[in-house]
């Protein structure tokens, strides 16, 4: 599980990748928050477009950094998730913490 | 019940290993042809409920989690997932949407919420340093024809 | 000595179930990143023992396959496969190439030989009447660091 | 597992998919089969483009047919086999029996 940043103005794009499940939460929680601290972004988005799976471990990292941005102002984005990872996503009520954004554009031939 | 077809495995409660959980039941299932969405609901139902045994029963020791996987008649997957950790001493409680014991782990507190909306049925036995067992059954819809 | 990880599983003698210890085999060899090749033989052998087990161990019978594969120290995957069926009258007769009970079923006889060829050593204990046992081990190269 | 079947002048093509074990073998031989006899072509290609796996139940499967084939003087190619397979077809001796052929073409700009 890598992650690959892209930081522009105040945002901090996180795409993640792979499986989020609790065997690799740890690691992942740890690198976004270094991230978080070192740039301090006014938004986070957590991009899940290359996400395959996740369970209520990657909901616990979800809040876990709602927690941390939220008392400093910050905002949350979960970007692009899977229609499964969507279904778990509303299930856990996130669309309360974060903003769900489709980025996919449409093409035009 | 005629059991149709039934995986029973073992490992030790290493978080490495829900993985290996999920990539059994989806070759278990494969072979009745689930929809995605089946086939996705089902991979989160035995990660949560092998993480529970990895994460909360067998807490900082050692242990082995247990699962049998079976297709029942009708299209009824049922799944057990077992461990001779703690045990779950409110499970009441421990069902609650967003109750977790470990929230400075960033556990959510929903696993038992998502297995329960992913299954028809969910059942758990626990008791206080034996363990815990938990078995749930999710009825497949209809096979489709092969589509063209 | 020490047993990194162990993935035990046990399933009906049934030929749908050979994909199963494949796709077991793979998951539980992925963490360990094995080459293309590494992956491949295994699951060739896996497969070959398994069905082994179900053609011919419990020939028109019914029975239980058990699985056992650990990851041992030095990156040495242990594969053993066990089953309760007719046993072997001659193991080193059933060893040699191209020899097989079945040939009316267009079995090679070479499941033996594969087996052979894609581990550094297997070892066969079997009981007329009271069932076989494989084991087999076989070494990875190297971890080769992520390349970019 | 599905056969796809070409059919020009004596050859049939004979195009396999997926992964063949003991499990699928019985059904390819009666399929592969029922065609040899329908049409006796004087050629037998298996296209093993499309066979992510095989152990030894598919070489049975080859041995099988060209133990029918060559007593009526017809020939078996094994076309496209993957590397893994390639090895497991060597391993089993087959180029004795049949013509292992890579049909792929050079891309020439
Ligand atoms: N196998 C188990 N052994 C012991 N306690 C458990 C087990 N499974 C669940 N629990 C208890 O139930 C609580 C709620 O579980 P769950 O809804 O899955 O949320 P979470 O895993 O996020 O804590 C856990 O925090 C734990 O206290
Ligand atoms: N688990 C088993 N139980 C009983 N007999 C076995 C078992 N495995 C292998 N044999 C015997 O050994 C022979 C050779 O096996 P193998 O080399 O795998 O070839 P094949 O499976 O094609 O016959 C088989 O034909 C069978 O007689």
């Amino acid at each position: 599980m890598q992650i690959f940043y892209d930081a522009s103005a105040d945002t901090l794009t996180a795409a993640l990748s792979g499986e989020i499940d609790h065997h690799c939460a740890g690691s992942l929680r740890a690198e976004i928050d270094a991230a978080l601290y070192a740039r301090t972004p006014k938004i986070l988005v957590l991009d899940f477009s290359g996400v395959s799976f996740m369970d209520s471990s990657g909901i616990g990292l979800i809040m876990g950094r709602y927690k941390i941005l939220h008392p400093l102002g910050g905002e949350l984005i979960l970007q692009d998730p899977a229609p499964h990872i969507s279904r778990i996503l509303r299930l856990a009520g996130m669309e309360r913490l974060a903003r769900i954004r489709t980025s996919r554009k449409e093409v035009v031939s | 019940m005629k059991i149709l077809n039934e995986f029973r495995c073992s490992f030790p409660a290493n978080s490495a290993n829900e993985a290996l959980a999920r990539a059994a039941l989806s070759a278990f299932l494969i072979p009745a042809d689930p929809t995605a969405q089946e086939l996705a609901d089902l991979r989160t139902v035995i990660s949560e409920a092998v993480t529970n045994a990895i994460v909360h029963g067998y807490r900082d020791t050692e242990g082995e989690v247990a699962v049998c996987l079976r297709m029942l008649p009708g299209r009824v997957l049922y799944i057990r997932v077992a461990d001779k950790g703690c045990g779950i001493p409110d499970v009441a409680k421990a069902m609650e949407p967003l109750y977790t014991s470990a929230p400075e782990e960033d556990r959510a507190g929903l696993g038992f919420a998502i297995m329960q909306t992913f299954t028809d049925s969910l059942h758990v036995r626990s008791r206080r340093g034996q363990g815990t067992v938990l078995t749930m059954r999710r009825r497949l819809g209809v096979q489709h024809e092969n589509e063209a």
